[in-house]
């Protein structure tokens, strides 16, 4: 291993971590609906790479693949459909800071938690994974131990391609 | 040897409960049903996120929590069609999407 | 609108200007916009017998952010001065206009007392670096335009002079 | 149903045969007259701005200030001006100026000449940074031909 | 199929409907037909031609400021006979107002914008008199004979 | 009768946006402005706004002395222009009872034939490159400058030609000519046959333009659509036919019609009509007679009162020029009835409900020149 | 870490060059463009910027950075001003993993195939973004066209994927290039014996690939006749130039994949090279798949210059009606031939 690396790794680390923090908060703070896409898309980004990081790289790739190129592009098309920006904040200052008092509390009550537990040494640490990425084993369990609840999701994808269909044109009332 | 962020659980787990609190945040705080599907969207990150960190760190089987996630992943996009063409026909109707609108016009 | 950088004052050095003079010469990609007969002519001088391109300037951009030329190719009327006058705001900095045909350097045959609807020179809208007299001007005299502008432009011309017989 | 099936067949064929088409121009030399480096011969007619004719005889213009060009002119670019010197019986030209700016190249006014004294320039490629050069005045013009041609 | 010039010259035969109906040759004139009509029979002689087949050329005005009258010019052509008619209607130059023909020829809406452009002639019942070729805000009638615009 | 077009402000639906084509727009061709209502990507309503490049030739026409408004006529359809001289000489000829001796009138036909090959090269490039073809738009630039060589050296210019004169042209033609065009019609037959294999044949094309953009006689006939625009309809009427002019009755030659009534209709209508028109020019050619180019004509030029219409077919249609006279020097009243302005008066009807290309691709095939429309 | 890549400092290097090699592809292919466009039109095409021409993309580069830098008073500044680089940055990526010869990759990454397809998607979104922060009725049109289109084709173009891989059986590109050794009959688009419409196949991909890289004749989002300059009407100066270097990128990648996938890749198709040859033979095959990747660079300026532009609703239909059909047919071809023969 080259010096240095494991400091170039961190830095990669520490960047990724900010993209998905920063993203979510893009999400959720800004007042033009264009931007929280964007901020969600540069999460998911984010989260890819920590999907990574957890030794699962294909997951990462879906992660992008179904996020951004799917889910994000989606939304945006939605947006352009029906262009709603959100109303000006700050007619709702006062509840805005109540309702933001509230999720950081959530969020310090989790991290405390968190920590506490695992300085107590909540969670035994196995040795680190034989995870080489490897699409196979996921591909095996995918039709043997989890055929079910593999069978039931592409129902329900199914159903969700043909509800959308339906309400989507049910909801034109001239042709 | 010092051990990396990247290698403790209990980072990715405070990551998730960011998430977590500020899809919260934003679920409530959005006044527009796309906002609030964004909002969703993260709540559904965070719980992929613990899931897929959980497994890394305290489960034996790697397959378990991929395929978790991508169910999870499989349900998020079924939501957001959905939710958009709930949306969608809702916009074409009532010509807005705050929620607030919609409510009171229902009234 | 911002207000329009003059790249000299940036760059001071002189070796550099010349470079970005140079490239910009070579490098002129017009508006797509055409007005009447000499268009026809302009479209002609991008055809194969003439090839504008060689200088690099066929890239005929349709939007006015990404031209650095306007070939002024036509009479301009009363109604059109407003509508080309924001084309040329909107161009960005440099940019430079080719008045093509006598309409646009002077109104040209449609000039006559007590006209009511044509605008008698395209400098009275906005300066005009280069004059292509002409009814309408053959293709070679746009090319010729071309090689003017890049002479304003470097100061020194890379081409023989072609003397007509 | 069957002519939808052949119809994409078809339709990729002929996108075959465009390619084909393009295909060959691509290895056909070019047409192009490369211009400053190489030139178009214009045809005799060629129509630029006019000019007063060198008369070989005389080694002056021929022109006698009759002014039916600039009456001919539909566009009122022609000024002519004429004096009647000691000793000759016609008038001569003194001024002769032609805003080109404002002409239409329609010929006029050559065809109105009744003594043959203008005739079209070969000028094709005019482009300058100012339209003052524009304003010919062609006595001038015609002397500084006289200088040419003397040297 | 095609109408023949009889033919024509009869629909216009009728009482009121046209003022005088001179045959001309197309060889000296251009057209065959030169009808005169009062502005109340525009319409009537426009649908009259339609009826048999005939398209709308154009429209013009003409400024006769000597007899202080405002003439409008409709030509017709039609597609499978080699016959063209003029129809020209005359009104006083201080109130030029003729019907318009836009219900019986949509493409009379342009014609008679240019026509309101040119010379100030109203057409009364045209949706929309604005400038066609003058700027928007034009207050001038660049072809009529007072002298500049 | 069908029931008129309403005009009605649009509806402020809440889905519809306005856009702004024009005035500098590519598929404009020029200085047209179209402001359209449109539903996402459909065209509810297409407004032309023209005017944009309105340049005073009726005005011009009655301010000047009738040989000096002739320039002004290869000025306002520049494609063609030489129809547009014929019809102007034409008009004040009919008018004066000049006689035109037929080497002029052959020699007229056959430049006028030229142009018009020219104009539907111009036509042919510009609109495929409407549809994002642009190759073809240089091949046929190479084949039209072959036809402006060969007019060039006859006129002395390339586009806006000022050659026709009351009582002929101005000079006969200039040796080689009829040998040269015999060699340009042997060379453009092949290139033909190279164009319909690069784009007619083309299925992209095909699919563009096949059932878009239909005009129905009966809409030519309420909005005076004249030229390819009628005959693509399915309507064989042309001027050289109806209202014989010149010497084309001398002449040997179809009028290619079309019933589909929509885009390609058009198209292959023009495709043909170059065929045509080689045609024309080699019967013509054949059958030159010598002679004078130049009739007589008195040096003042007045026309005696009345009204004198000639109508000519200019490439995009029928054009006329009427002369109101009442004796003087100049036309008392000049008005010029131009293709273009009535072929695009009917695109506002004929676009309604059409997705945005086809609308433009329709537009298109109308081939439209904005100073024509203009004057 | 067996996943994180023992040599970062490699991976960045490689990134670097690749940056190099997208931007020497995108000035010159640029070049080629215009100088082939020539060509196919009898006409020489830029030749006076130095000897030939060879200094006009420098001109253009130069020219384009020293532009007056404007963002549009009504955009979106932020996402304006991203779109450029979130353009660029997924097609560098995916060129990370393509295997340019034999061990000559910047990160061989065992779902290779998947990432390209994934890092793809972020395409659409950066057009998507640049559109609809311009605030321009065109722009936002076309970045609506964008997104249609591209949902449309890459359902095709993930269908002849999935086809091949049934036979590959790996995302790993290197491992496809490796299947295909020997003759060039082992190249998978000469494999009848597992797929009989191989060369469909590979016609679906590549229209798939031209829609994808929005080139003619489906530039819907640069339409220029009808939308100005489509999504990037308002952008000038460099901003403009970035998107013109990510279509040119993203045309070498999918030259480079259709390579990888049909063509063998870096694999010379006369069979395997002496082992004698060692590093030669890495240079060599470079050599290979950098010609087989310009052939198709070239097909794609050849395509541009030929056809008229595609209608939008054709070029929908197109996809559904045609090639999703057709596509999915040959997936069904193609498992049974698996099942039967192999």
């Amino acid at each position: 291993m080259i010096p240095g690396a494991s400091f170039i790794i961190s830095a990669i680390f520490v960047a990724i971590v900010a993209l998905t923090v920063v993203g979510a908060l893009l999400a959720v703070m800004s007042t033009r609906i264009i931007r929280s896409v964007t901020g969600l898309a540069l999460c998911c980004v984010g989260l890819a790479g920590l999907y990574y990081f957890l030794g699962s790289p294909f997951l990462a790739l879906m992660e992008i693949l179904i996020y951004v190129g799917a889910v994000c592009v989606t939304i945006v098309f939605g947006v352009m459909l029906s262009e709603p920006d959100e109303p000006d904040p700050r007619e709702f200052k006062g509840r805005e800071l109540a309702w933001g008092a509230v999720a950081i509390a959530v969020c310090a009550a989790l991290f405390w938690a968190i920590t506490r537990f695992a300085h107590a040494g909540g969670w035994v640490k196995l040795p680190a994974q034989q995870a080489d990425g490897s699409v196979r084993a996921l591909g095996v369990s995918l039709l043997t131990t989890y055929s079910l609840p593999f069978e039931l999701i592409s129902l329900v994808l199914l159903v969700a391609i043909l509800g959308a269909l339906v309400i989507a044109r049910g909801g034109r009332d001239k042709s | 040897m010092m051990i990396a962020a990247h290698d403790q659980l209990a980072v990715y787990l405070g990551i998730a409960a960011f998430l977590l609190a500020a899809g919260i945040y934003g679920l409530i705080r959005r006044r527009t049903f796309i906002g609030m599907l964004i909002a969703g969207e993260l709540i559904f990150s965070a719980a992929a996120l613990n899931v897929m960190a959980l497994n890394r760190f305290t489960s034996p089987d790697p397959s378990v929590g991929q395929i978790f996630v991508l169910f999870i992943m499989g349900l998020a996009a079924a939501e957001v069609a959905i939710g958009l063409s709930i949306i969608i026909a809702v916009y074409r109707n009532y010509r807005s999407i705050h929620s607030k609108e919609v409510s009171e016009l229902e009234g | 609108m911002e207000t329009p950088v003059d790249t000299s004052q940036i760059v001071k050095f002189a070796m550099l200007d010349q470079l970005l003079d140079l490239s910009r010469a070579n490098s002129l990609w017009p508006l797509t916009f055409g007005l009447a007969c000499c268009a026809i002519e302009m479209m002609a001088a991008g055809g194969p017998r003439f090839d504008i391109s060689r200088f690099g300037a066929e890239v005929f951009r349709p939007s006015p952010r990404q031209a650095d030329l306007m070939i002024v190719a036509g009479t301009v009327n009363k109604k059109m001065a407003p509508a080309i006058k924001i084309l040329y705001d909107q161009m960005l900095e440099p940019k430079w206009v080719i008045a093509m045909g006598n309409c646009a350097i002077s109104g040209g045959p449609f000039v006559f007392p007590n006209q009511y609807a044509v605008v008698e020179g395209v400098d009275k809208l906005f300066p005009v670096d280069v004059y292509i007299p002409g009814c309408p001007p053959r293709p070679e005299a746009l090319i010729e335009g071309i090689l003017t502008l890049e002479q304003k432009l470097t100061g020194k011309r890379r081409w023989p002079v072609v003397k007509s017989d | 149903m069957k002519t939808d099936i052949l119809a994409v067949p078809r339709g990729f064929w002929s996108l075959l045969t465009g390619m084909r088409v393009t295909l060959s121009q691509f290895f056909k030399p070019i047409v192009t007259v490369q211009y400053p480096r190489q030139t178009l011969k214009m045809p005799p007619r060629y129509r630029g701005h006019i000019e007063l004719i060198l008369d070989p005889e005389t080694q002056r213009s021929r022109c006698t200030a009759c002014k039916l060009c600039e009456r001919a002119c539909p566009s009122d670019c022609i000024l002519v001006e004429g004096a009647k010197f000691e000793g000759e019986k016609k008038k001569s030209v003194t001024q002769y100026e032609l805003d080109f700016t404002k002409c239409s190249l329609c010929g006029a006014c050559i065809e109105a000449c009744p003594s043959d004294a203008i005739k079209f320039s070969r000028e094709y490629n005019l482009a300058s940074t100012s339209k003052e050069g524009y304003h010919y005045d062609l006595v001038k013009r015609l002397a500084e031909e006289k200088e040419r041609k003397s040297l | 199929m095609s109408p023949t010039l009889d033919q024509i010259r009869e629909h216009f035969s009728g009482p009121g409907l046209a003022l005088s109906v001179t045959p001309t040759e197309h060889a000296a004139k251009g057209y065959h037909l030169d009808v005169s009509v009062a502005p109340a029979g525009i319409v009537p002689a426009a649908q009259a031609l339609y009826a048999l087949g005939f398209g709308l050329d154009a429209i013009t005005g003409v400024d006769w400021i000597a007899q202080n009258e405002m003439e409008v010019v409709y030509d017709y052509f039609h597609p499978a006979s080699p016959l063209r008619i003029v129809v020209r209607s005359r009104a006083p130059r201080d109130n030029p107002e003729f019907p318009t023909l836009s219900d019986v020829f949509p493409g009379a809406r342009w014609h008679e914008r240019e026509t309101h452009d040119f010379f100030g002639i109203r057409f009364a019942g045209h949706p929309n008199l604005i400038p066609l070729l003058l700027p928007e805000d034009a207050d001038y009638h660049p072809l009529r004979k007072e002298g500049a615009p | 009768m069908s029931a008129p077009l309403k005009i009605e402000p649009a509806t402020g639906s809440g889905e519809t946006f306005v856009l702004n084509l024009g005035p500098q727009h590519p598929a404009a061709h020029g200085v047209l402005r179209v402001k359209m209502t449109m539903d996402g990507e459909y065209v509810m309503r297409a407004e032309p706004v023209i005017g944009y490049i309105h340049r005073m030739h009726e005005k011009m026409g009655e301010n000047r002395p009738l040989a000096h408004f002739l320039p002004n006529t290869g000025r306002v359809d520049y494609l063609s222009a030489l129809h547009y001289n014929h019809a102007f000489v034409g008009a004040v000829e009919r008018a004066a009872k000049l006689e035109v001796p037929p080497r002029a009138e052959f020699i007229r036909v056959i430049t006028s034939e030229l142009n018009r090959i020219s104009s539907h090269l111009v036509w042919w490039s510009a609109f495929l490159l409407d549809l994002g073809g642009f190759t073809p738009l240089l091949y046929a630039f190479d084949d039209r400058e072959k036809i402006l060589d060969l007019l060039e050296g006859l006129t002395g210019s390339r586009l806006t030609y000022c050659y026709f004169r009351f009582g002929g042209v101005v000079e006969d033609l200039d040796p080689g000519f009829a040998e040269r065009t015999r060699k340009f019609i042997a060379e453009m037959r092949p290139r033909l046959k190279m164009y319909r294999q690069l784009v007619t044949d083309n299925i992209i094309l095909r699919k563009r333009l096949e059932h878009i953009g239909p005009i129905s006689p009966d809409l030519c006939l309420k909005y005076g659509a004249t030229g390819p625009v009628i005959r693509g309809s399915g309507v064989s009427y042309d001027v050289r036919r109806a209202e014989p002019y010149s010497v084309y009755s001398q002449l040997d030659f179809d009028v290619p019609t079309f019933p589909e009534s929509d885009s390609m209709a058009r198209y292959l209508v023009r495709m043909e009509e170059i065929v045509q028109s080689l045609r024309i020019v080699e019967q013509a050619l054949d059958k030159l007679p010598d002679g004078p180019v130049l009739g007589k004509v008195p040096r003042v030029l007045k026309l005696p009162p009345g009204d004198y219409c000639y109508a000519v077919e200019a490439a995009r249609g029928r054009h006329m020029v009427r002369i109101v006279s009442d004796g003087k020097e100049a036309a008392y009243r000049l008005k010029l009835r131009t293709p273009s302005f009535s072929n695009l008066s009917l695109f506002e009807e004929a676009s309604k409900g059409m997705l945005l290309a086809d609308a433009l691709a329709l537009m298109g095939s109308l081939d439209l020149v904005i100073p024509d429309i203009d004057r | 870490m067996s996943l994180l890549s023992t040599e970062p400092l490699r991976l960045l290097a490689s990134l670097l060059l690749i940056i190099a090699f997208v931007g020497l592809n995108a000035a010159y292919l640029v070049l080629a463009e215009r100088k082939g466009a020539g060509r196919f039109q009898n006409r020489p095409g830029p030749n006076e910027a130095g000897y030939g021409g060879w200094l006009q993309p420098v001109a253009d580069v130069l020219k384009l950075i020293s532009k007056q830098i404007m963002v549009p008073p009504e955009s979106d500044r932020l996402l304006f001003r991203m779109a450029p680089l979130v353009v660029l940055t997924p097609a560098m990526m995916c060129l990370a993993v393509v295997p340019f010869s034999d061990t000559l990759v910047a990160r061989n990454v065992n779902v290779g195939l998947l990432m390209v397809f994934s890092f793809g998607s972020i395409n659409v979104m950066a057009i998507l973004l640049s559109g609809w922060a311009s605030r321009n009725k065109y722009a936002i049109m076309s970045a609506a066209r964008v997104v249609s289109q591209n949902v449309a084709y890459e359902i095709p173009m993930l269908l002849v994927v999935i086809t091949l891989l049934m036979s590959t059986g790996t995302l790993d590109l290197s491992e496809i290039i490796k299947q295909q050794a020997g003759g060039f009959w082992h190249w998978n688009f000469f494999r009848l014996d597992v797929n009989p419409l191989a060369p469909v196949t590979f016609v679906i991909f590549f229209i798939c690939m031209l829609a994808e890289a929005n080139r003619a004749p489906f530039d819907m989002a640069e339409a220029e006749s009808e939308l100005v300059a489509g999504a990037f009407t308002e952008y000038a100066g460099m901003g403009f130039g970035v998107f013109f270097m990510a279509e040119y990128a993203n045309i070498v990648l999918g030259c480079s994949l259709a390579t990888v996938l049909f063509f063998g890749g870096w694999q010379t198709g006369l069979g395997a090279l002496p082992a004698s040859w060692g590093a030669w033979k890495v240079l060599i095959g470079l050599g290979f798949f950098l010609a087989k990747m310009y052939a198709l660079v070239f097909t794609v300026i050849w395509v541009r210059w030929t056809f008229p532009r595609t209608q939008f609703y054709g070029l929908l239909n197109l996809s559904w009606k045609i090639l999703i059909p057709i596509s999915l047919f040959t997936l069904l071809l193609s498992s049974v031939m698996i099942k039967l023969f192999a």
